[in-house]
């Protein structure tokens, strides 16, 4: 498909949401609405991922709309091809899902118009070729999530969620405003053709990378810009969710990756630095957090913000080599990055649609009231454990693919010239590691305790399997997961054209390699087939099954638990979400977090019931985020006497600036 | 070497592993009880529980799931495969490309991860305090092996085990600082992950002390067996995995003849008798730790791995 | 002739800013009212004398105006208002006297910098009344800021403006003055109707503002 | 329609005087509200005819591509308030807010100062203008004081002893352009004569020329509202009829803006005078910065918008005093956006507080839930207003901001900061507002919602599209202004 056809079709979802708004009367508008969606955003897909694997050159287009004199530019090239194939097809996932989840929303006048055009804004940014189409499409998806995000506005703490990530998006907004009007330039030149002919100075493009990196990373979610995203995520309803952790933040990353590797020009050797080092503490604060929350949607959410960290750490790997001459090094590191963007968009999508199903099976975030849903819900439970265990990097599941390939681009960097980088990727690497086994933990907890065990409360007990379109949405991305993960030679070399217009180098084709192995430098130095390894495990554990049920016996009997011989133990004797966080809490989270157990154990004879508290703080919010906002609220109050000043008092202000200006007048000259 | 020879090389690997495995089991039981003064149970006597708990019946409890049956054959495949490509008595298996250290590493994490969620589907509180605990321990041991591969990559240049034990078979290697601190590190992992003393304690069934053990204390006959052969399976895969990277003497090289074959086999069963010797010996000498003083010593592990890699990104000549 | 012309020109500007620190002076307000009738008077000589000069016969109704006006109507009816309002026959200052006068010197001297900078070239009598002018209008205001009554403010503004006239009278061959001035009475008019009208604000600065400012819900 | 085109100017000033002569007279309120509105409609076409039909350059009349902005602007803002006027003021009548007597008197000014506002955007002459200007500030403060309650009459005599000053120092500064005039172009009205005045300005003696701008800059900064001197516009919005809330923030800043810019082009086209630009947007930024802190702590609805227009009197000002092509066109751009967008949001916001009954913040909830058009008109409202897109402020901020990172790196910062403060302020109280649990009356809105309608849609179609001829025009008169 063209441009102009792609153009053609985000022009569709947009006016999609108008048509929303006029027919509200019609019966099965969300069909109506989310059918078109999917219809077209799997058009867009197929276009893109044919363009890309034909390796499509690049194609322009200029509209007469936007800034008058400059027009409004697109421009689709492998890296925007990628991520409108990203882009469009969770939001196809997302829209086929919506067809089974929309149908038990009840705000449905507060979504529909504002969906088409979320999913049109993504879109929008990613083929942006000027400074002011990309920040327009950039703020109008700001702008339809958080509408969304505000969908129920009426309950809890949602109206402070959207509150929060809307001024959080702002802030992005305006940081990349002033690094584009840094890379503008004296002339003002706009559009990205002319920023790229004019790279900026060294210092300039410092500012321009630490505002690229405020403003990509407030949307991405890098820490300490992230304290949005575990309110806004989980506010909105499941779908728009799974868009939003799952592709939205990979739109965030996108506009990054057009600013520092694409327009900057030539970068620094440290640029790299200060992309690894937040890139970790992002990584190990997002999973931490996510092992201590109990909603089900914000600890997705909060794993949102550790995968992003671990981007952050592949791209500024990748940075740190290319800067350093080390073409195909670099090449691994961004492969291994765009790859687990990919997976991450998958499995992040598939986790946040087995949560709106939870949802919609029983009502309930809380995991803590959960328990037992395997047993109800079989398949949304498998395709969630899928989920799980992709995103806790097991093998042969694609999250273990891209971060294979991330370390093994920490393992090439002993190489680099620079101490700094010497010392600080070891560490960084140890980071990786640590956040991927917190990772694990954190999503047998997840499974652990909503889909296992018994059912802790009646609405899980009550709990039904969701309707065939989240099944079939669902399901697909599970075998995506798969496929990704056991063939992923062939998605390195469908990435290389992105990669190669990235950091000017390619890895070597892998799908050569015999067995569907891939080995990202030599085959003596390091290789896996994730194809040889499912094989393996399968027939291996099949072969194990069916020798023990042939030879041995295959006779089972049920019974109650024995339970070391406690008789009918009640549900809530089961390990709750806290107590089974309860040792990493112990290990890692005391100081850091100020995670505080509060234990009120009656004396022996008491009859009053025992108390356990846990709080938990975010010190970002106290060493950032208050100190912010208290210094607006002092500078209002402070400020607001002026609104109650006498008469006299305003004319003395009046007469005060006249002298001072005629004294400014009599001084000057 | 034709393909079929490598083929038939792998296939006695991966049987030598499985069928070695209870009786390192046993060997170290047996040790274990006569440094006690006592006489313990025969050698062979895992293979005999083994045996007998798959002819039993299996109990399952009422609010089990379909996942509490399959997990069993799950980690058991995956410990398998793990251990099948870890180079035993020749290097240069024909799979063992298939999977380096780190993928090692990850499906042994896989396995965790599934027995993990075992603990949990029954609804008891033992299990969940078994999975809750090994999970935290992983969340140390894990990271704490991934940089003792890092070290040991950046010694040997590749992640590969077979090109790990062949590099360290030659002169190149010397005495190393780094390798030391490696050593010392993957031990404790070993220790910590094959649920020993002074971390867990396999032969206990006290309630409150139970980390692995509580884990599966809902499972019986075949499903049992499988778990218990996978854990024995995992200490030979450590076992070997230690001997292949710090004594890769005796090894086999890639399409060695049956001659060095047979010395290799025999160098390996001479590595496993002495380690598992050495385990029995260890364990009889110290007591087991509270549980929230284990993630310090595991965290040793964590800091030896981290000081050994930062060395070597360091000071790559030294 | 002509230095003559400048000299009576001069002397009659200086005599309105002399007036205005008289103004600045006065702590009664009935003794405050007939200095501003004084002022007034000066200001129509002022404005005749630049009619005289300028053989502009409109500024004639101009300096009419302001002894008509100015120096009887205005202060006869703010007369009667302290009378019939029972407001404090004192000029209430927030600043005290000497400070005022300094900063009514320091005024003075700011606008003759201002206005010597302007070039030799521009007319000279227009140049010193415009210097005499500006201190009038700053005066007027300092003195709209340092009192708190709403009489010697609204005095204040009525000097602020006879500087605004004396500029414009000054101003040779400016279309508009009459209109202007006429422009400005009316307005004058209106304070004092709305002083006397809405007898709430019998201060500017009136405590009422708090009040206010509750009744409104903008305070916390 | 031929005598419209052909006595367009004579239209323009004079049928609004006609009309309020008219008005004064009517008893009717019905008749004389359509009256009005027709009135200013006519005017409104008037003023479009303008752009066709230039009538010739005459003494007093000066109709050139800066002011005809203005005036189609003006007019047109003049028309749609009108329209919503006719029935908000019903409903006042019906609440018993106002009296019949009243609104004869209302419909009266309103048209004196659509009359005097046009005047002084026609005016040729600097005297003339500054007259216009003041008797629409006395029109207008009339208007914030007739709901008679004793907060609407000190927010009137507020209004009126701040706007007399300003008066005043803008005539001394009208004084003084005068002054250095007449030594080059001669006595008489050709000293007040705009054209006659840019033609020589270069001759005219620099340091007069200063002394004028400073007072000029604050007379009529006064009435564009730039902080310290802006005191009088929050409690005169807040507490007149919110048609004449609309107008002030839409229409009457905007002339006050116009006479700024006047003196500017003076001062520019003057090689020895200071540059006008530093002190403009020093006082912008002020504004804009000083604007941002107090929308926190605002109670009343109203006030919280008035000062909103400080804000973004704030930012036209310093895009303006920044200058160059770019700037100046999205000066232009924001101050068009600005009227349209401010008198939508006052439109929705008299309705809010018409159907609740109030003016407090803390009163009014989850209209969008209650009052779905109103809510979102609302929401739509603020969300241009605080310069998201689609709407046209997205496109001038975009040009400010990155004009500044430009021209002034240190600058653009604190313009950030500003915008971004105030974006939060006001984002807070809509959230408040239009989210949540419906508090208070249900009962459905009964007012025209065309005049919101009119002008957003332009609004939000303004961010994305702009119509080149607007454009090329925009541009002519962005690079005039230097």
């Amino acid at each position: 498909m063209t441009l102009a056809g792609d153009l053609v079709a985000i022009g569709g979802l947009l006016a999609l949401g108008p048509a929303a708004l006029t027919l509200s009367r019609v019966r099965h508008l969300s069909s109506l609405i989310y059918g078109g969606v999917f219809l077209i955003c799997l058009l867009l897909t197929g276009g893109a991922l044919r363009g890309l694997l034909a390796g499509a050159a690049p194609e322009a287009l200029t509209l007469p709309l936007g800034l008058p004199w400059l027009g409004a530019h697109f421009r689709i090239d492998a890296l925007s091809g990628f991520f409108l194939a990203v882009v469009n097809f969770a939001a196809a996932a997302a829209s086929f899902y919506a067809l089974g989840y929309g149908r038990h929303e009840k705000a449905q006048s507060r979504i529909l118009p504002f969906f088409p055009p979320f999913v049109a804004a993504m879109n929008l940014v990613v083929l942006a070729d000027d400074a002011y189409v990309f920040l327009l499409s950039w703020e109008l998806m700001s702008l339809a999530s958080w509408a969304l995000v505000m969908a129920h506005h009426r309950e809890g703490d949602n109206a402070r969620a959207g509150y929060v990530y809307i001024l959080m998006a702002t802030l992005g907004t305006f940081a990349l405003l002033l690094a584009y009007g840094l890379l503008g330039g004296a002339d003002g030149d706009l559009s990205f053709s002319g920023m790229r002919g004019h790279p900026p100075s060294a210092a300039v493009a410092g500012a321009v990378l630490a505002l690229a990196l405020i403003g990509a990373g407030s949307k991405a979610g890098l820490t300490p810009l992230h304290i949005w995203l575990p309110l806004a995520h989980p506010a909105a309803p499941s779908h728009i969710s799974a868009l939003m952790s799952g592709v939205m933040t990979k739109v965030a990353i996108y506009g990054f990756l057009r600013i520092v590797f694409d327009l900057l020009g030539p970068a620094a050797w440290w640029w790299g630095v200060p992309m690894m080092a937040t890139g970790a503490a992002t990584a190990v604060v997002g999973v931490l957090f996510a092992l201590l929350h109990n909603d089900l949607k914000r600890v997705l959410a909060y794993s949102t913000i550790e995968n992003i960290g671990v981007i952050f750490i592949a791209l500024g790997l990748s940075l740190a080599f290319e800067t350093n001459g080390q073409g195909t090094a670099a090449a691994l590191a961004m492969t291994a990055a765009l790859f687990h963007m990919l997976n991450h968009s998958l499995f992040k999508s598939l986790l946040f649609f087995g949560s709106g199903a939870v949802l919609t099976a029983t009502d309930e975030r809380d995991m803590g009231r959960l328990g037992g849903l395997l047993n109800a819900m079989p398949l949304s439970g498998l395709f969630m454990l899928v989920g799980a265990g992709a995103i806790s990097a097991l093998p042969p599941l694609n999250g273990f693919a891209s971060e294979w390939l991330i370390f093994q681009a920490i393992l090439l960097s002993p190489s680099l010239p620079s101490w700094t980088l010497k010392l600080e990727i070891p560490a960084v690497g140890a980071l990786l590691a640590l956040a991927a086994a917190l990772a694990g933990a954190c999503f047998v907890r997840l499974f652990g305790v909503s889909f296992l065990g018994r059912p802790r409360g009646e609405a899980a007990r009550r709990a039904k399997e969701v309707d065939r379109f989240m099944l079939g949405a669902m399901g697909a991305l599970a075998a995506l997961c798969l496929v990704a993960g056991v063939l992923p030679g062939y998605v390195i070399d469908a990435l290389s054209p992105i990669v190669h217009l990235l950091v000017g180098a390619r890895m070597a084709p892998q799908t050569d390699l015999g067995w569907l192995a891939i080995a990202p430098v030599a085959e003596s130095r390091s290789s896996y087939d994730g194809m040889l390894v499912f094989l393996f495990i399968a027939s291996s554990a099949l072969l194990a099954a069916a020798v023990i049920h042939r030879l041995a016996s295959d006779a089972t009997r049920i019974a109650p638990a024995w339970d070391c011989g406690f008789p009918d133990s009640n549900p809530a004797t089961q390990y709750t979400p806290e107590s089974f966080a309860q040792p990493i809490r112990r290990v890692f989270t005391g100081f850091v977090f100020r995670a505080r157990e509060k234990v009120d154990m009656p004396a022996p004879g008491d009859p009053r019931p025992a108390h356990f508290g846990l709080s938990i703080q975010d010190l970002v919010w106290d060493f950032v985020y208050r100190p912010v906002t208290r210094g607006v609220q002092a500078g209002a109050d402070r400020l607001n006497r002026l609104q109650f000043l006498t008469i006299r008092q305003y004319l003395s202000l009046v007469f005060g600036a006249l002298v001072l200006l005629l004294l400014a007048l009599a001084i000057w000259t | 070497m034709s393909m079929f020879e490598s083929l038939a090389i792998q296939i006695v690997e991966m049987l030598i592993v499985l069928l070695a495995a209870p009786l390192l089991t046993g060997f170290v039981r047996k040790v274990k009880a006569r440094l006690l003064r006592k006489r313990g149970p025969p050698v062979l006597q895992p293979y005999r529980d083994l045996i007998k708990l798959t002819k039993k019946e299996a109990v399952i409890a009422e609010s089990a799931s379909w996942l509490f049956r399959v997990i069993p054959y799950l980690v058991f495949a995956a410990t398998w495969v793990a251990a099948a490509l870890v180079p035993t008595f020749g290097a240069g298996l024909m799979f063992s490309w298939s999977a380096d250290m780190i993928a090692i590493t990850a499906l042994l994490g896989s396995a965790r991860f599934f027995l993990a969620l075992a603990g949990m589907d029954v609804g008891t509180s033992f299990g969940g305090i078994g999975s809750s605990r090994e999970m935290m321990f992983a969340t140390l041991a894990e990271p704490a092996m991934l940089m003792i591969v890092f070290t040991l990559a950046l010694i040997a240049g590749s992640t590969q085990l077979s090109t790990v034990a062949a590099f360290m078979l030659s002169p190149a290697v010397g005495l190393r600082v780094s390798l030391g601190l490696a050593m010392v590190g993957l031990v404790i992992v070993a220790i910590a992950e094959n649920a020993r003393i002074p971390v867990d304690n396999p032969a206990t069934h006290l309630e409150l002390t139970m980390v692995h053990e509580a884990m599966v204390l809902e499972y019986s006959g075949r499903h049992l067996a499988m778990i218990e052969l996978s854990a024995q399976l995992k200490l030979v895969l450590y076992v070997s995995m230690i001997a292949c990277i710090f004594v890769p003497y005796g090894l086999a090289p890639p399409g060695a003849g049956p001659r060095e074959l047979m010395i290799g086999a025999a160098a390996y069963f001479t590595k496993l008798a002495g380690a598992g010797a050495l385990l029995a010996l260890f364990e009889t000498s110290v007591a087991k730790m509270r549980v929230f003083r284990a993630p310090d010593f595991i965290g040793v592990a964590l800091m030896l791995g981290l000081l050994a890699t930062l060395l070597r990104f360091v000071s790559r000549e030294m | 002739m002509d230095r003559l012309y400048f000299d009576i020109a001069h002397l009659l500007a200086g005599g309105l800013v002399l007036t205005s620190f008289m103004l600045l002076y006065q702590d009664r307000l009935y003794a405050l009212l007939n200095t501003y009738a004084l002022q007034a008077l000066v200001l129509a000589l002022a404005v005749g004398w630049q009619a005289h000069i300028q053989h502009a016969a409109h500024l004639y109704i101009t300096a009419a105006i302001a002894v008509i006006f100015k120096a009887l109507v205005i202060p006869f009816a703010l007369h009667r208002m302290v009378a019939q309002l029972g407001v404090h026959r004192e000029v209430e200052s927030v600043v005290s006297l000497v400070p005022t006068m300094l900063a009514g010197i320091a005024l003075v001297a700011l606008s003759m910098v201002v206005m010597l900078r302007v070039t030799e070239g521009a007319d000279p009598l227009a140049r010193e009344d415009l210097a005499f002018a500006l201190s009038v209008i700053l005066l007027g205001l300092l003195m709209m800021v340092t009192r708190s009554n709403a009489v010697s403010q609204v005095v204040g503004f009525m000097s602020l403006e006879n500087g605004l006239i004396l500029a414009a009278a000054a101003a040779k061959g400016m279309p508009l003055v009459v209109e202007i001035s006429v422009a400005f009475s009316v307005l004058i008019a209106l304070i004092v109707i709305g002083i006397f009208l809405f007898r709430i604000r019998e201060r500017f600065d009136t405590v009422d503002l708090q009040a206010l400012d509750d009744f409104r819900g903008e305070r916390r | 329609m031929t005598f419209l085109a052909d006595h367009n100017v004579q239209v323009v000033l004079f049928l609004p005087l006609a009309t309020a002569v008219a008005l004064a007279t009517i008893a009717s309120y019905r008749l004389s509200a359509r009256l009005n509105v027709a009135s200013a409609f006519l005017t409104f076409l008037a003023a479009l005819s303008l752009l066709a039909f230039r009538p010739n350059l005459g003494r007093y009349i000066l109709v050139d591509d800066l002011n005809i902005v203005f005036i189609v602007l003006n007019t047109f803002v003049a028309f749609t308030t009108s329209a919503y006027s006719a029935s908000y003021i019903a409903h006042e009548l019906g609440s018993h807010r106002l009296k019949r007597s009243h609104l004869r008197f209302y419909h009266a000014m309103y048209q004196l100062l659509l009359g005097a506002m046009n005047l002084a955007l026609i005016a040729n002459n600097i005297g003339l203008m500054w007259v216009a200007i003041e008797v629409a500030t006395l029109t207008t403060v009339v208007m914030v004081g007739i709901y008679r309650t004793p907060a609407a009459l000190e927010a009137a005599w507020k209004y009126f002893i701040l706007g007399s000053v300003g008066i005043a120092l803008a005539l001394f500064g009208t004084i003084l352009i005068y002054m250095a005039a007449r030594p080059v172009v001669g006595e008489g009205m050709r000293g007040m004569t705009w054209t006659v005045l840019i033609a020589d300005v270069a001759r005219f003696d620099p340091a007069l020329l200063n002394l004028a701008f400073v007072f000029l800059m604050l007379g009529y900064g006064t009435k564009v509202g730039l902080a310290p001197l802006h005191a009088w516009l929050p409690d005169a919005h807040a507490e007149g009829p919110t048609p004449i809330s609309a107008v002030l923030s839409g229409l009457l800043l905007n002339v006050a803006l116009y006479a700024v810019l006047r003196f500017k082009l003076l001062m520019a086209a003057n090689p020895g005078a200071i540059a006008p630009g530093p002190l403009m947007m020093t006082l912008g930024l002020l504004s804009l910065a000083f604007a941002a802190f107090m929308l926190y702590r605002r109670g009343d609805i109203k006030r919280l918008f008035a000062y909103s227009s400080i804000e973004h009197m704030g930012v036209i000002v310093f895009a303006f005093g920044m200058g160059g092509a770019l700037a100046n066109f999205a000066g232009l751009l924001h101050m068009a956006m600005h009227s349209l967008t401010k008198s939508a949001i006052f439109f929705a916001v008299g309705q809010v507080a018409q159907v609740k009954g109030t003016q407090q913040i803390a009163d009014i909830r989850g209209l969008t839930a209650s009052h779905p058009f109103l809510g979102w008109a609302l929401v739509l409202g603020v969300v241009a207003i605080v310069g998201m897109p689609p709407g046209g402020m997205f496109m001038s901020e975009f040009l400010i901001v990155t004009s500044a990172v430009a021209q002034a790196p240190a600058l653009a910062a604190v313009l950030v900061f500003g915008l971004a403060v105030a974006f939060a302020a006001l984002i807070l109280r809509l959230h408040g507002m239009a989210f949540g649990e419906p508090q208070g009356s249900t009962q459905p809105a009964n007012a025209s919602y065309l005049p919101m309608v009119l002008h957003l849609a332009p609004v939000l179609v303004a961010g994305v599209f702009l119509p080149p001829p607007l454009v090329a025009w925009f541009q002519h008169i962005a690079a005039l202004l230097h």
